[in-house]
């Protein structure tokens, strides 16, 4: 476990490689080569790591590798403080979760993106994989970081990282925007972030999770008010909206499509946007000490799993479709999070991952196929052109729909349960947003997979062309959809494994008392979410609920599941004339729908043309009032100046004629110091040193 | 008694070679009058027992410095002498002037000063573990002095640098 | 006046200083001028090197070693400046070379 | 006064007379060298096989008329010879013929240093010369002797600090003392070195194979083309008097000087029998005869291929010398 | 070549005039030279210091006094000139030469050919600064010299043939010295070598310095060692045989990189083929008469002829027209290999620097007294 320090660097490595010498030198298998051997050295030490940490006893383990800001009394709340820095790792169970996933996930999408990849010219696909590693490095150290700073490097490593994945395609103009567009959004979130991490030190001097845990720990639960602790969870949960897209920074996740597939599968779905979740998670403490951001939290979750699933109905755009998606399910991870389910949340987190991942890797195969074609309306009847792709997805979309045995189920139901517990209202809208869920993934499968193809019609490939493969076929000629090579489908099906299995880990306890098997993730996790409190483990929030409850619970909601799906099949299978018939029936709703709530134009109207609006006014009043006033002043000399003008001229002539001539010389000798020639000033200089050394002399001897 | 002979001795060629140096319309034989003066100031240098420094001044300033200054002489072949163009604004006069006076001042002071307190003060080095100029020297150099002694050669080559992008033909 | 003090070297030092000086602001030859710096240095270094002696202290003749050292770094730079600078205009009068002024 | 004054200024009057009548001993003996080299006789007329060439030849070049070219610089042209003997023959003044004071004028703790400084003033000779002469031959040939002489100095300079490094001092005495103690010749210690040295105490003393500052076939006799009569035969003098001062301060450098082969070795003090300035002639005449004999058998490099030699080969090799001499001496 | 990317600035270029007296110009050749530092960016060559009007002065004189003039040609290589200008001569007249005469007049030809090559191979190694060669090989040209003035009384101009044959036979033991001579010099030539052709100072100063490809070479004009420095097959005597070439055994040594170490290579190789023809001549030497039946009154009738024959130096041809009713040519004009060879000296010059000019001066190998005449 002390090697954990080499998780993060050997992406880091693989990176500085890349980017300093692959960009010019490396061949493309090469530079692929070096991306997925770091990551897969990382995997492996990741899993090391993880099988040492689940036979160890004490299950944290912190590593410091360097000093990285030396001791610095700063003045706090409490005195002063040692504002100190070491550039610290640690694994705990939370984060050891969360390196396998990243790592594991990103070994995959590593494999899957050198041949996704294959198209682009060689510098932009060595740039590509540079790219991808440097946002690994940043991820792990974000996600093993021991204190907040050490993660906030990583928190703004990976916002770079996505800026520059999402404007990859940085000659295609809206890529560059949406790139911009993240960036920005991102920044709104990263300064709420910054500011509770300041908080955090000026209230409890030490940035170290743990240390600061332990404060908060003791420190009373603001349940009625609401003090420092709830001010910080709140400015953290602002640079959690940032970052895990949620109500009202989530705009920037569906344009961050732009990029390529593979990166909105690793950073769009199952890592960076889970970022925030992991944050909130990792001060649990803190966040169970002001309850009244717990709510917020839990809310704006909702809220946002809500309206994100309501756009994701009528989107057309397969990766957008997902996107809102994304956003829906990281609604759900904050509404865990919101009632007290830090544990169901990262349980989610992790299926989210698996399932996600496997859905936008088997979109990216999709548009692949197509001829990086995304709109659904043009696909259909692609099972008979790809069955591996359509049989992944299937699963994925199963799973995110939330039908058992698959792992969405357990996740998904766990914190169904939880919210059921907390606050009735939220888990009425979180079961809403479960039988969208199954809807629009089903609509996505069915438009997608099923009934007629209805995209561009290709040449059939004739033979001399059949020999070169698939890998020939992008780009110049496109001979139809076919299945994707083999280093693709080889994650997807890996993906698909997980998304079956990984719930299992976490079966809960009505269906585990039944069969005998605990909720394993749980009980792994729970020391994460208590650390410090030694003693108050019983009191953390628990699942009180009947089993009968339970099953009630389950069973309703894969029903609502079952509901959206048979929905979706009657809609786009079995009628599809009924799917136009509604969207003309409820025009006004789809309108608003398709234009997403009109949030990006609300945007646009308030903070954007509010910004230039303000600049416009401040331009204005400089060109009006202070240059005005300039003017004036100019305006006045002038005026003056003519005065004394015609005073000098026709008035006292003599007197003027004297100041003229004074004037004259005068100016005569000044600019005459201006000569150009060194050598008059360096007289000038020795005149100096002349003028000094006689003042000594007086002062020193005669005076 | 000797030291005296060797001290007038020089100082009358020092300050003749520097005047000469100067005033001589050739700019070679202002240079040779240089390189002569260096020598008389490096003698002046063994009379002080700065033998190192000595040498030092022959081998940088006389061998190195100076071969310089007569290479760019006879590299800038002129076309017309420097001396031809005047501009009326300088002010050689009064900088004449005021050498002078500076000169005068400067003496008055050490004059009285001297002649007020005659000096006697020391203020001698600590102990050396290592006997003769250049061993002291040496070891001051590379054990107080060594940042600024790191620092000169940094000079040096930033120097060296400098000069030869600054001497190619196509800059 | 037969016994040398360290005055006599100051006033010797003080001298050759004021030749060098007239020097940078008589002569119209940017050679000559760079080469009036340089017995203003040598000046410096006789005073440097004489009160090492006096005070029986090696540091002044430290303090020598540097000022060769710059001397040396000012010579090649400034003398490639002027290079440069003649391969430009043809010219080494210093009166000429005040482009810069105003 | 007896001790500061006459004594020293006696053994300068010894030393250089000395000097002078062996350089012209040495130009009889070069021409014989060169002329066996070349199957020839060589001078024979002037007395018995024309020994009193060496008498003949300096009286020839005094008598001969002393041209200065009008459009010279006269000054310049008349103080070059000048500035190139001059130091030439100071630099004897730190060779130890004996370790006994008499074989010496001075012993001072900067010897070698002074060595260097003093060579290091020829170039003014070369490169005045060239100038003043107002002519476009030893112009040339004067540009190229002061970028040849400054370059292979710093290429000796760098070479003998390795040297200084395995000796510690740089009094000349004091290096012969240490080569006594250390009980081996510093040409053993230090092959590389020597080697170096020799190169460019070749370049320096402008011989073949470096003699491009006056090769008669290119440039008509280089930077001395528009010299004659003394002023010449001061150029002349200054050359072989540099060529002995090499040689014996690389015998005295790296052959241990005035001491026997083996000082260390007991069984060999007979040799002591012989004194030790016999050691050491014989020694420089062994240097000279190596001069000689490369002059006779090699052509002569190109000006460009002399640079690259000097600054791309003895310079980076002197410097690693210094590099290994350094560690080798922390080592031991 | 070599042309460096044009400097912004107009720097000076010194223009130095290399002879007409300078120790390297091989007698009074003048070059003036443009150089920008030490290299060479122009070349001037001029010529005419010796130009005495041989051509003119031959064309009022009788046909024998003429071989007379020959001599003053190439004053290093006389008797090929003589040989050169009777077998024109005797072309003109369809004189047959007796096959004795024949050989001897090859012995000599090739006895001259290492004559000269010694000359030029001792100037060329003193020009790089090898002075000990020159002295080497100036004491086996004093050899051949001796022979010559054993068999004509002369050394250096030695008016020795006639028009249809040779004035004298040799004298006796005459081919023994020369057999003595060949083993002599074979010995000799390894010295040569041992101080230059490994050495690498002389490797560096000739490799790569004065490179001439073959298609300029031909378009120069160039002829001799330096044509076949560069690899190109020309030797009069293989081409067009005179005298007795065509009875012997012997190589025509190329070269592959046309710098001037190959010229110098191929020049030593010279030295043992002739070696080698010598030999082969002494060896089947035939009896008979060494004057061909020639009128006493030589008059030959209206014409023109052309002949060219190998001198050391190069194709060396005579162009002679005869009116038919003078005992003197119409007109006489020399074709010397040692002026067209000059033709190349410039573009070998260029962009090379100063110390390579009189090594290419050397390789070239040139003698005013033939190229001003």
């Amino acid at each position: 476990m002390d090697l954990i320090w080499l998780i993060p660097l050997l992406p880091g490595l693989g990176a500085a490689v890349n980017g300093l010498l692959g960009i010019r030198y490396f061949s493309k298998p090469v530079a692929a080569g070096i991306a997925c051997a770091a990551m897969g050295g990382s995997l492996l030490l990741s899993l090391f790591a993880f099988a040492q940490l689940l036979g160890a006893e004490h299950r944290e383990h912190i590593v410091t590798i360097a000093n990285w800001i030396p001791p610095i009394p700063l003045e706090t709340v409490s005195g002063v403080g040692q504002f100190e820095v070491p550039w610290a790792f640690r694994l705990d169970p939370l984060s050891g979760m969360m390196i396998l996933i990243v790592t594991g996930i990103g070994f995959l999408i590593h494999l899957y993106s050198s041949s996704y990849m294959d198209h682009e010219p060689r510098g932009g696909y060595v740039r590509f994989f540079t790219y991808l590693n440097l946002f690994c490095f940043f991820m792990l150290m974000l996600v093993l970081g021991s204190s907040f700073l050490v993660m906030f490097v990583g928190w703004e490593g990976v916002g770079l990282c996505s800026y520059l994945l999402i404007g990859f395609w940085y000659h295609k103009k809206s890529a560059a925007d949406a790139g911009k567009k993240a960036f920005i959004v991102n920044r709104i979130g990263d300064f709420g972030f910054v500011l509770g991490v300041f908080l955090v030190f000026f209230t409890f001097g030490t940035l170290d999770f743990r240390e600061v845990a332990e404060a908060a720990a003791h420190m009373p639960v603001e349940a009625g008010g609401f003090g420092v602790i709830s001010l910080i969870c709140l400015l953290l949960f602002v640079g959690a909206t940032g970052k895990s897209a949620q109500i009202p920074l989530y705009v920037w996740l569906p344009d961050a499509m732009e990029g390529p597939t593979p990166v909105s599968a690793l950073i769009h779905a199952a890592t960076m946007v889970t970022a925030g979740v992991y944050m909130v998670a990792r001060n649990a403490v803190l966040f169970e000490h002001a309850p009244n951001v717990m709510f917020i939290v839990a809310v704006v979750g909702a809220v946002t799993a809500l309206v994100a699933a309501t756009i994701g109905l009528v989107q057309t755009d397969i990766k957008k479709v997902l996107a809102y998606s994304t956003v829906s399910q990281l609604g759900y991870m904050f509404l865990a999070t919101g009632v007290g389910a830090f544990s169901a949340a990262a349980f989610h987190l992790m299926t989210h991952a698996f399932f996600k991942a496997l859905l936008f890797l088997g979109s990216g195969s999709v548009i692949h196929a197509m001829n990086d074609e995304q709109d659904m309306q043009k696909m259909g009847n692609m099972r008979r052109y790809m069955p591996v792709t359509f049989i992944t997805m299937f699963v994925g979309s199963i799973a995110i729909a939330g039908i058992p045995p698959f792992s969405g189920f357990f996740s998904k139901d766990e914190i169904l349960a939880y919210t059921f517990q907390e606050n009735k209202v939220l888990w009425g809208l979180a079961v809403i947003t479960a039988g969208m869920t199954a809807f629009y993934m089903f609509r996505l499968i069915f438009m997608t997979f099923f009934g007629e193809y209805r995209g561009p019609s290709w040449e059939k490939a004739d033979d001399s062309h059949g020999d070169h493969g698939h890998d020939d076929n992008h780009g110049h000629a496109w001979h139809g959809p076919h299945e994707s090579p083999r280093l693709m489908t080889t994650p997807l099906w890996v993906l698909a494994v997980g998304a079956i299995v990984a719930g299992f880990v976490g079966i809960p306890a009505a269906i585990g008392d039944f069969i005998g098997v605990g909720n394993a993730i749980h009980h792994f996790l729970e020391p994460s979410f208590t650390a410090g409190l030694a003693g108050h483990g019983d009191e953390h929030a628990g699942l009180h609920l009947s089993h009968a409850v339970e099953w009630a619970l389950m069973a309703f909601s894969v029903l609502v599941a079952a509901c959206g799906i048979g929905l979706a099949y009657v809609n786009y299978v079995r009628r599809p004339e009924r799917a136009a018939q509604w969207k003309t029936n409820w025009a006004g709703a789809h309108r608003v729908l398709t234009n997403k709530y009109y949030v990006d134009e609300l945007y646009d109207a308030t903070a954007v043309k509010g910004t230039m609006a303000s600049g416009r006014g401040l331009w204005t009043f400089d060109k009006g009032v202070v240059d005005g006033a300039v003017n004036g002043a100019g305006w006045l000399t002038r005026a003056a100046a003519w005065v004394s003008h015609v005073l000098d001229k026709y008035i006292v002539d003599g007197l003027v004629n004297l100041v003229g001539w004074i004037f004259a010389e005068g100016s005569y000798v000044f600019r005459r110091g201006q000569t150009g020639l060194i050598q008059n000033y360096a007289v000038a200089t020795l005149f100096g040193v002349f003028v000094f050394v006689t003042v000594y002399v007086v002062a020193r001897y005669v005076g | 008694m000797a030291e005296a002979i060797a001290f007038y001795t020089l100082s009358i060629l020092i300050l003749g070679l520097g005047v000469a140096v100067i005033t001589t319309p050739r700019t070679v034989h202002s240079v040779v009058f240089l390189v002569l003066n260096f020598l008389c100031v490096a003698v002046l240098y063994v009379v002080l027992r700065a033998e190192f420094l000595a040498v030092i001044q022959i081998l940088v300033y006389a061998g190195g410095i100076v071969v310089l200054y007569l290479f760019v002489v006879m590299l800038v072949n002129l076309k017309r002498q420097p001396e031809e163009h005047q501009d009326p604004r300088r002010l050689a006069k009064i900088g004449l002037g005021l050498s002078g006076a500076m000169l005068v001042e400067l003496a008055a002071i050490v004059v009285y000063s001297y002649s007020r307190e005659p000096s006697s003060v020391t203020a001698p080095s600590p102990a050396f573990p290592v006997q003769g100029n250049v061993e002291q020297l040496g070891w001051l150099l590379y054990t107080d002095y060594l940042i600024p002694f790191e620092v000169a050669s940094v000079l040096l080559l930033v120097a060296m640098v400098g000069a030869i992008i600054l001497a190619r033909r196509e800059l | 006046m037969l016994e040398i003090t360290p005055a006599h070297y100051t006033i010797l030092s003080a001298a050759l200083f004021s030749i060098g000086v007239i020097g940078v602001l008589v002569r119209r030859n940017i050679i000559i001028v760079f080469m009036a710096i340089e017995l203003m240095l040598n000046a410096v270094n006789i005073n440097l090197v004489a009160y090492a002696q006096q005070l029986q202290n090696l540091i002044g003749q430290v303090f020598v070693v540097f000022v060769i050292a710059v001397a040396a770094a000012e010579a090649a730079v400034g003398l490639g400046i002027l290079l440069a600078f003649y391969r430009n205009k043809e010219t080494v009068n210093i009166d000429e070379m005040n482009v810069m002024r105003w | 006064m007896l001790d500061t004054f006459i004594i020293p200024l006696l053994k300068i009057v010894v030393l250089l007379n000395a000097i002078l009548i062996s350089v012209t001993f040495m130009v009889l003996m070069e021409r014989k060298v060169i002329a066996w080299a070349q199957s020839r006789l060589g001078p024979m007329r002037v007395g018995p096989y024309g020994v009193l060439q060496a008498i003949v030849d300096p009286i020839k070049l005094i008598l001969k008329e002393d041209i200065t070219p009008v459009k010279a610089d006269k000054m310049l042209f008349s103080l070059a010879p000048i500035l190139s003997l001059v130091p030439a023959l100071v630099a004897f003044a730190v060779v130890p013929f004996g370790g006994d004071e008499l074989f010496y004028v001075a012993d001072i703790n900067v010897g070698l240093l002074f060595f260097l400084s003093v060579t290091s003033i020829g170039v003014y000779g070369i490169i005045l010369a060239g100038w003043a002469s107002n002519s476009k031959y030893p112009l040339l040939a004067s540009l190229r002797a002061s970028a040849q002489l400054i370059s292979y100095e710093i290429a000796v300079t760098m070479t003998l600090v390795s040297l200084i490094l395995t000796a510690g001092t740089l009094s000349m005495v004091g290096i012969v003392e240490a080569q006594l103690t250390d009980g081996v010749w510093y040409g053993f210690v230090q092959p590389v070195a020597f080697v170096l040295v020799l190169i460019g105490g070749l370049a320096e003393t402008n011989r073949v194979p470096f003699d491009l500052p006056e090769a008669e076939t290119e440039l008509t006799g280089g930077f001395h083309t528009e010299y004659s009569g003394m002023r010449f035969s001061l150029f002349f003098l200054a050359e072989y008097a540099n060529i002995i001062v090499i040689s014996a301060v690389t015998a005295i450098l790296f052959f241990g000087g005035w001491l026997r082969p083996f000082p260390n070795v007991e069984a060999l003090a007979f040799l002591d029998l012989i004194p030790g300035w016999i050691w050491l002639f014989s020694k420089i005449f062994l240097f000279l005869y190596l001069f000689m004999w490369i002059r006779a058998t090699l052509p002569r490099y190109r000006y460009d291929q002399l640079m690259r030699i000097g600054w791309k080969l003895l310079i980076p090799i002197a410097l690693a010398n210094i590099v290994v001499t350094g560690i080798v001496k922390v080592l031991v | 070549m070599a042309t460096q990317s044009a400097p912004i600035f107009d720097t000076d270029e010194l223009v130095i005039n290399m002879g007409p007296q300078h120790p390297s110009t091989h007698g009074v050749l003048r070059l003036v030279l443009k150089l920008d530092g030490e290299r060479v960016v122009d070349c001037d060559t001029v010529m005419g210091y010796v130009h005495r009007g041989i051509e003119k002065l031959s064309e009022n004189r009788d046909w024998t006094q003429i071989i007379l003039l020959t001599d003053r040609m190439d004053y290093v290589a006389a008797a090929t000139n003589n040989l050169g200008y009777c077998e024109t001569v005797e072309k003109l007249l369809e004189v047959e030469v007796p096959r004795r005469a024949r050989y001897i007049r090859t012995i000599l030809a090739e006895l001259q050919r290492i004559g000269s090559h010694c000359l030029w191979l001792g100037t060329h190694a003193m020009d790089i600064g090898a002075m000990t060669v020159l002295l080497y090989a100036f004491r086996e040209r004093e050899l051949v010299l001796d022979l010559f003035e054993e068999y004509c009384g002369a050394r250096l101009t030695y008016n020795s043939m006639r028009i249809g044959g040779l004035p004298l036979d040799i004298p006796s033991g005459w081919d023994r010295k020369v057999r003595e001579f060949c083993d002599v010099m074979e010995g000799k030539l390894p010295e040569y070598e041992e101080l230059l052709t490994n050495n690498r100072i002389w490797l560096e100063r000739t490799r790569g310095v004065g490179v001439i490809s073959a298609r300029d070479a031909i378009g120069l004009g160039l002829c001799g060692p330096p044509l076949r420095g560069s690899g190109v097959y020309r030797d009069v005597r293989k081409d067009e045989p005179y005298a007795a070439y065509d009875e012997f055994d012997f190589e025509i040594p190329l070269g592959t990189r046309g710098d001037t170490y190959d010229r110098y290579l191929i020049r030593l190789e010279e030295f043992r083929q002739s070696i080698r023809i010598i030999r082969q001549a002494l060896d089947g030497l035939p009896e008979g008469p060494i004057m061909g039946k020639v009128p006493r009154l030589l008059k030959p009738k209206a014409g023109e002829t052309y002949h060219a024959i190998e001198s050391p130096k190069g194709e060396l041809g005579y162009f002679i027209v005869s009116d038919g009713r003078a005992t003197n040519p119409y007109r006489f004009r020399v074709r010397p290999p040692s002026f067209c060879n000059l033709q190349g000296l410039k573009p070998l010059i260029v962009g090379h620097l100063v110390a390579d000019v009189v090594c290419l001066i050397g390789t070239i190998d040139i003698v005013l007294g033939e190229v001003d005449r």
